[in-house]
């Protein structure tokens, strides 16, 4: 099959789809698992093939090359994960079917887009993902709702620009597919590069959520259907993001980065954004109450390291942008999942309400720790690969500020992600979670195979660094050195093999001394210290003994006086709704002779401009 | 043949005074019945305007028969005459149906005056 | 080959053990004298570890509880592994100064674990104060770091060293950023006035609250592991390292004694002030430090 | 004569004038005449475009000669016009028949209807200006009537103001043009308009462009327009909105390129003026509606901005911008359908108010539909609008309109918004379960489907509704 009729097949199934879960939700999402699984084999079966949909003088051209094979495997990836996750994940949902349906038309939409070798093409398919996601996010609650509308304006403020950046592109140029473009990008003039540029990259921004446009990510990834989050987060980021690896591919890449384009410096520009994003994600999660909108500043401060390693412009730096896409989709994955499993069993995901989850939820727990130290990039992690080669690309050219933002996000993650860690799974466990149980098997099979990539591809990096070297190569960047479990840079060599052998021996040293000496004996939760006083409740309601609200208050503290972005923009709308009513009262009177006194003025303005 | 008609100002402005009568009549007046009194004027004013274009001094009927071979040299023109004709036609119409409306409008709220009427029918 | 390595890594651990042991034992005798008492003899420390790593009843919380100790414990021993030691490096050319910032984190990671999995809150509150000022006393000491690497277009600590040594100590170089380094390290091994996290007075030791027997025990040597790190972090990026062995532990001392001398005046910053602090003076000033020597680098 | 475009008003003319005669027998028929009327209009347009050049041809009734006598314009293009028309027209006559003609009077709204579809077929055909005046009035007194459908008199009231102000206009700026030009007729005034001095143009040009706007719902003179929509039925609304307002905006075109012939750029600076007002004011206004129906009547009035301002935007030193101008006729040429589709959803649910919108999980479909007609509207892929604004955007960006655009883009976002909320509304609305006072008859399914997939089938080839449609006036200036 031809990658033009993967595409029609997974519309049609889509459809298909909605009404066999009619019968029974558990069939519409097992055909669901088992297309994209079958479309993994034809996506990878379509290499350097290229194929199109030709309707009524339209075409819709795709190809399937180095480069974008990676973001089709890893967009079929992720929705394979969910999709597995939601044959039971989605038992209390409200509209199942609708779920299903819109979902798998949504995985048609993003292998479209990832697939296409034209702008028209991906523009198409850019469409049909906003507002299919936008159904998808306000599927849940009156919340999820609201969200799901701040998402779509902003997102359409983006897909303006792009369409006005493609027309740019088909003006200067007289096409718009990838190889043409690639070929006469030299008619471009500098005036129509800057703005295509610029235009792209706020679409690019909008999608991934970058500062400044990143205001839509906190509700809309807290309040998706809890199977949706880590599609939006690990994988509608990234397809923002793609777009701006597509520059790459128009602009040659030390054109683009060396800010020889139009002398204008888009590289430090963009390099410098994706800082303040870091930094801006990293203090809003820290400060965040819920366990998903959490994550979703997360998501902020790594499409900040994305964009910041991106537009940084060594090839190391590049690198390590590619694979933090990679990385970041793994995490937010595991840690939404894992997120979505405890709240599937406690319907919360507020982290005052929950507590000690651990002794009942063990390989959710473990997935977590595991996403999270890999966010944090602590090795022997695959997060340590990437940011270590953005550290590297940072470290050779000296660049502190940018060195700080990404240490900022580093270290600050570890603020963040470890207070769900300490606040959902660890601590005193409320009494009505006391017979909870794990998720079922099909729901804990894709957190365990996240985790076990994630620590495959950590002490084995070259997994993934060869492939992406090849992509590289297409894009005409130079690949960088590597063997299966080694990397090296200018500055030095990195042997995961070796950090992680010499981490289990320390790991069984640590073992042996502690089982040499006496055996322990085990306590109960409520059995604690409390400086010799009496506490009764502590047996009764253990919640009342578990540290959990305001759980960074002196940090906090320190930001107090800082007004958020958010606040900000909901001002402006205020504002602007208020205009809005003059508007209203101004043009549309309530009486008639209102009317005809703009009439009369209309009538006299025209008239005078013109005579005088 | 027009631009004489226009330099003689009573033809021009005598009718759009009237026009606008009527449309001061609009902007100030509150009651309805006095707004369907002042589309009416303005109409007069409208239609007075086109009579007036199609005047032709020391005119004639712009009728050619048989017996009486006028010369089309002094006719009036009969398009101004037949536009007037149904403009009235059409005027008269509406302001029936105006005034029906006004009736109804009556029996439904008890007033003419759209001051107090305006609240009263927003949903 | 393997095990020519792990026994040297032993005999490293071992040695570091012995020698941290008897300093921080010295260092309270330092402390008692500086506050007029006697202070207790230097080996102290040695009879507190191994009477509680002896002790017949050591209580646990749970899985968790345990499994962070030993993630903390083999953490830092891992870390240390990279770390030189004067000429002495257990593995050559494996001494990278991220891997040893990063995997320093794990053991960190472990300890908090398994303190909040204790179930205690105060634990919970030292844990948040802990991660809180790591955010303030880790930026300017990396900034710093990274002017280091920079300059010298290598992150392994043995190129460091050997460029000191083979020119002059980065003290010298670069004074404001080896005082922000020194205040940094301060933090990290949580000395006053950093030590909030582990406030007694007010949150019965912090994360520490819920250990006893050998669980403390191991806690107690794997914050000596830390030290030595921390520490020895400092001597090899500002004082030269050491020509040898000997060399690196004579700098050491002086570091450490400076540091514990230091604290022992000073009274203990609430948790944000200390995080202002460091954001206040010590990124400013380190990114003074920035300016003046990227200028020199590049002109 | 069974071949002369005349045919296609004469025919609902004709059965508007039979209703009384008829209701004399039996009251029960009459429900089923426009129906009847609409569907041989259909019938007869279809045999007229298959004989139809895509030239335009000024056809004479008569017998009178152009410059004199009334004439009517005609070719491929503007009868898909008619057909696309005529086929909403239809739908609203079969939902009347269905579920409305029990309200009010049985013999008036049915005249009514089938007078307004005579209309507006006039106002499109018509190639004179007077007769045009003529169609505008009997649109605007079955206007009037359908305005006062549910009795909303002030409304009513309103609208007869506001329309009359813009006749008198009208028939003032015919006649000036009349008394300079010596004609009426669109075919020669603008060889009559030659050598005339500027100022009169001016004032002529701004008699018509504000007398226009009254049923083209262009600002200044569209202040009745959210008050009629929320008064009048669902029949009256799918006739404002899909049917008089394409068919004013038609002729507003129309005036526009046969009448100026693209020469005067004032006028058309000004229009693109008040076409970008109109378009802006009208978004951000139905952006703070809660009143569905007024939302709708407020967008309305946008998209009829959006298109006179792409329009007149096209035009400029007598060439038309043939990418622009097509555009901008795509997308009203959509809207028709776009437009009755939501219009008759929304009288099908009874979703009037955002805030007290029932459960309508029951009427999903219903609500899919709609929701399929609100997709193209914004312009949405894989839907009819989609196309037209993205060609829109196309000549747009390739024109380097910049202006245009970014007002256009900008109003654009604020319409997916309110859309987009309505739709959330209307899908996942958590009312208390109350039944619902109407259930949807299998007929209004029917018809919806249809819309929605006449809309689908445009989304899937747009280019050959694109193609049949396109230089719509050739051989005039085209």
């Amino acid at each position: 099959m031809t990658f033009n009729n993967l595409i029609l097949l997974g519309s049609v199934t889509s459809f298909l789809t909605y009404f066999l879960s009619k019968l029974s939700y558990k069939i519409g999402t097992v055909i669901k698992t088992l297309f994209i699984i079958i479309s993994m084999y034809i996506i990878y079966g379509n290499f350097n093939t290229p194929s199109s949909i030709s309707i009524n003088e339209i075409n819709l051209n795709f190809n399937v090359n180095a480069f974008n094979i990676y973001f089709l495997v890893l967009a079929s990836f992720v929705f394979l994960m969910t999709s597995l996750f939601s044959i039971n994940g989605i038992k209390k949902y409200k509209y199942k079917n609708s779920y299903i349906f819109l979902n798998l038309l949504l995985f048609t939409g993003i292998i479209g887009l990832f697939g296409s070798s034209d702008l028209i093409t991906l523009f198409i398919f850019w469409e049909l993902i906003t507002w299919v996601s936008f159904f998808l996010i306000s599927l849940k609650s009156s919340l999820s709702r609201k969200a799901a509308l701040v998402y779509i304006f902003m997102s359409m403020i983006g897909t303006y620009f792009l369409i006005s950046g493609i027309f740019i592109i088909q003006n200067s140029i007289g096409g718009v597919s990838f190889n043409l473009i690639q070929k006469n990008i030299g008619l471009i003039n500098t005036a129509s590069a800057n703005k295509v540029i610029i235009f792209f990259v706020i679409a690019a921004f909008v999608k991934g959520g970058v500062y400044p446009l990143h205001t839509w990510l906190r509700n809309a990834h807290g309040e998706a259907p809890d199977n949706f989050s880590p599609v939006l987060s690990g994988l509608l980021t990234k397809m923002g993001l793609y777009l701006i690896y597509f520059l790459v591919i128009f602009f040659p890449f030390t054109k683009l980065i060396s800010l020889n384009i139009a002398s204008f410096p888009f590289g430090i520009i963009f390099s410098y954004i994706g800082g303040i994003s870091i930094i801006v994600g990293t203090i809003s999660a820290i400060l965040q109450n819920d366990a998903k909108k959490l994550i979703a500043f997360s998501t902020v401060s790594h499409a900040g390291y994305i964009v910041l390693a991106f537009s940084y412009g060594t090839n190391l730096a590049f690198f390590g942008s590619l694979m933090h896409i990679l990385v970041h989709a793994f995490t937010s994955l595991g840690m939404f999942l894992s997120i979505a499993a405890v709240k599937y069993r406690t319907n919360t995901s507020k982290m005052d309400d929950l507590g000690g989850l651990i002794t009942n939820m063990p390989v959710t727990f473990t997935t977590y720790l595991v996403s999270i130290i890999s966010l944090a990039g602590i090795p022997p992690l695959v997060g340590f690969v990437s940011k270590w080669m953005i550290y590297q690309a940072l470290i050779v050219n000296g660049s502190y500020f940018l060195a700080f933002a990404a240490f900022f996000g580093s270290i600050g993650s570890f603020m963040y992600v470890f207070r769900p860690l300490a606040t959902v799974f660890l601590g005193q466990r409320p009494k009505k979670y006391e017979k909870i149980k794990e998720v079922p098997f099909l729901m804990q099979l894709p957190m365990l195979i996240i985790t076990l990539l994630t620590v495959l591809l950590g002490v084995l990096p070259g997994i993934i660094i060869k492939p992406l070297n090849k992509l590289m190569t297409h894009l005409g960047i130079d690949p960088i050195e590597s063997s299966l479990y080694k990397l090296v840079t200018k500055l030095t060599t990195l042997d995961m093999v070796l950090i992680f052998t010499v981490f289990g021996l320390g790991f069984l040293i640590a073992l042996i001394v502690f089982l040499i000496f006496a055996k322990t004996t085990k306590v109960k939760q409520h059995e604690q210290y409390t400086a010799g006083e009496i506490v009764p409740e502590l047996k009764t309601m253990p919640s009342m003994y578990h540290y959990s609200k305001n759980y960074y208050k002196p940090f906090s503290r320190i930001f107090s006086i800082f007004p958020s972005l958010e606040s900000i923009y909901n001002r402006i709308a205020y504002f602007t709704k208020k205009i809005f009513d003059i508007f209203d009262n101004f043009f549309y009177k309530e009486t008639v002779n209102g009317y005809v006194w703009i009439i009369s003025l209309v009538f006299l303005t025209l008239i005078i401009i013109r005579w005088l | 043949m027009i631009n004489n008609i226009i330099n003689s100002w009573v033809f021009v402005y005598g009718p759009l005074s009237i026009f606008l009568i009527g449309l001061y009549g609009i902007l100030t007046q509150n009651n309805i019945f006095k707004l369907v009194i002042s589309i009416n004027i303005m109409n007069l004013g409208v239609n007075l305007y086109i009579i007036a274009l199609g005047y032709v001094h020391n005119g004639i009927a712009p009728i050619y028969t048989e017996k009486f071979k006028m010369s089309g040299e002094n006719f009036v023109d009969p398009v101004p005459q037949a536009l007037v004709l149904t403009a009235i036609v059409i005027s008269v119409a509406i302001t029936a149906f105006f005034l029906a409306v006004l009736i109804k409008n009556y029996e439904k709220y008890k007033t003419l005056d759209i001051e107090k009427i305006k609240g009263l029918e927003n949903d | 080959m393997i095990i020519k390595f792990l026994i040297r890594g032993l005999l490293f651990l071992i040695g570091a053990f012995i020698f941290q042991v008897s300093l921080s034992g010295f260092s309270r005798k330092v402390v008692g004298r500086i506050q007029k008492r006697y202070g207790p003899v230097f080996w102290q420390n040695f009879r507190d570890i191994f009477k509680f790593l002896f002790k017949k009843t050591s209580i646990s919380h749970g899985f968790i509880f345990d499994f962070g100790v030993l993630m903390a414990f083999g953490g830092t021993m891992a870390t240390l592994i990279f770390v030189p030691f004067g000429n002495f490096a257990v593995i050559p050319g494996q001494t990278n100064f991220i891997v040893i910032i990063y995997l320093l984190a794990i053991g960190l990671l472990g300890m908090a674990m398994s303190a909040v999995g204790s179930g205690n809150p105060n634990a919970s509150i030292g844990i948040s104060r802990a991660l809180t000022q790591m955010l303030g006393y880790e930026l300017p000491f990396l900034i710093i770091a990274l002017i280091i690497m920079f300059t010298n277009q290598s992150s392994s600590l043995e190129v460091l060293v050997n460029s000191q040594i083979a020119g002059t100590w980065n003290l010298i170089k670069m004074p404001l950023g080896a005082v922000v380094a020194f205040i940094s390290v301060m933090g990290m091994l949580g000395k006053k006035p950093f030590d909030s996290p582990i406030a007694p007075a007010e949150i019965a030791s912090g994360p520490l609250v819920e250990y006893s027997g050998k669980y403390l025990g191991i806690l107690m040597i794997q914050h000596e592991f830390a030290t030595v790190i921390e520490v020895g972090l400092f001597v090899n990026l500002f004082l030269g390292g050491g020509k040898t062995i000997l060399d690196f532990m004579i700098k050491y001392i002086i570091v450490y004694i400076l540091m514990v001398i230091i604290s022992s005046f000073l009274p203990r910053f609430k948790v944000e002030e200390s995080v202002k602090f460091f954001w206040k003076w010590g990124l400013s000033i380190s990114i003074i430090q920035a300016v003046i020597t990227l200028g020199f680098y590049f002109s | 004569m069974i071949n002369q475009p005349v045919i296609i008003i004469l025919i609902p003319l004709f059965f508007a004038f039979l209703i009384p005669l008829i209701s004399v027998f039996s009251k029960k028929i009459i429900k089923i005449i426009p129906v009847i009327a609409a569907f041989i209009n259909l019938a007869a347009i279809i045999k007229i475009l298959s004989s139809s050049s895509r030239i335009l041809k000024y056809f004479s009734i008569s017998g009178y000669k152009i410059p004199f006598g009334i004439n009517l314009i005609f070719n491929y293009q503007i009868g898909m016009f008619l057909f696309a028309i005529n086929l909403v027209a239809l739908i609203a006559f079969l939902y009347f028949y269905k579920n409305e003609f029990n309200i009010g009077n049985k013999i008036a709204y049915p005249i009514a209807f089938t007078l307004g579809l005579t209309a507006a077929n006039g106002m499109i055909l018509t190639g004179d200006l007077f007769n045009l005046f003529v169609f505008m009035e009997l649109a605007a007194i079955s206007g009037y009537i359908i305005s006062s459908h549910r009795k909303g008199y002030y409304s009513t009231i309103t609208y007869i103001v506001i329309t009359s102000i813009g006749s008198l206009l009208f028939l003032l700026g015919t006649a000036s043009v009349y008394n300079v030009s010596g004609s009426l007729s669109l075919n020669t005034i603008s060889t009559g308009l030659q050598g005339v001095s500027g100022q009169f143009i001016i004032i002529i040009s701004v008699l018509f462009i504000i007398s226009l706007s009254g049923e083209a719902e262009l600002i200044p003179l569209n202040s009745w327009v959210p008050k009629v929509y929320n008064k009048t039925g669902d029949t009256g609304r799918i006739f404002f909105g899909s049917i008089f307002s394409s068919a004013a905006l038609f002729a507003v075109i129309k005036v526009l390129i046969l009448l100026f012939q693209g020469s005067y750029s004032y006028i058309y600076e000004v229009i693109t003026v008040i076409g970008l007002i109109t378009l802006f004011i009208g978004e951000v206004v139905a952006f703070r509606q809660e009143n569905i129906k007024k939302m709708i009547a407020y967008s309305s009035v946008a998209q009829a901005g959006l298109i006179i301002g792409a329009v007149s935007m096209a035009i400029k030193n007598g060439i038309i911008n043939k990418m622009v101008f097509n555009a901008a006729i795509f997308q009203l040429f959509n809207n028709i359908f776009a437009k009755g589709l939501i219009l008759l959803g929304v009288g099908a649910l009874g979703a009037y108010h955002l805030n007290n919108l029932k459960n309508n999980n029951k009427k999903l479909l219903a609500s899919i539909l709609t929701g399929i007609g609100v997709l193209s509207l914004i312009g949405m892929p894989p839907f009819a609008g989609f196309w037209s604004k993205f060609y829109l955007i196309k000549a747009l960006v390739l024109n380097k309109f910049t202006f245009f655009i970014i007002i256009f883009l900008f109003s654009a976002l604020f319409e997916v918004y309110y859309y987009m909320k309505f739709l959330q509304k209307l899908f996942f609305s958590e009312g208390n379960k109350t039944k619902t006072k109407k259930d949807i008859s299998f007929l209004t399914y029917g018809m919806m489907v249809y819309l929605s997939a006449i809309i689908l089938l445009i989304g899937i080839f747009p280019n050959s509704i694109y193609k049949a449609i396109s230089d719509i006036f050739m051989g005039g200036i085209l």
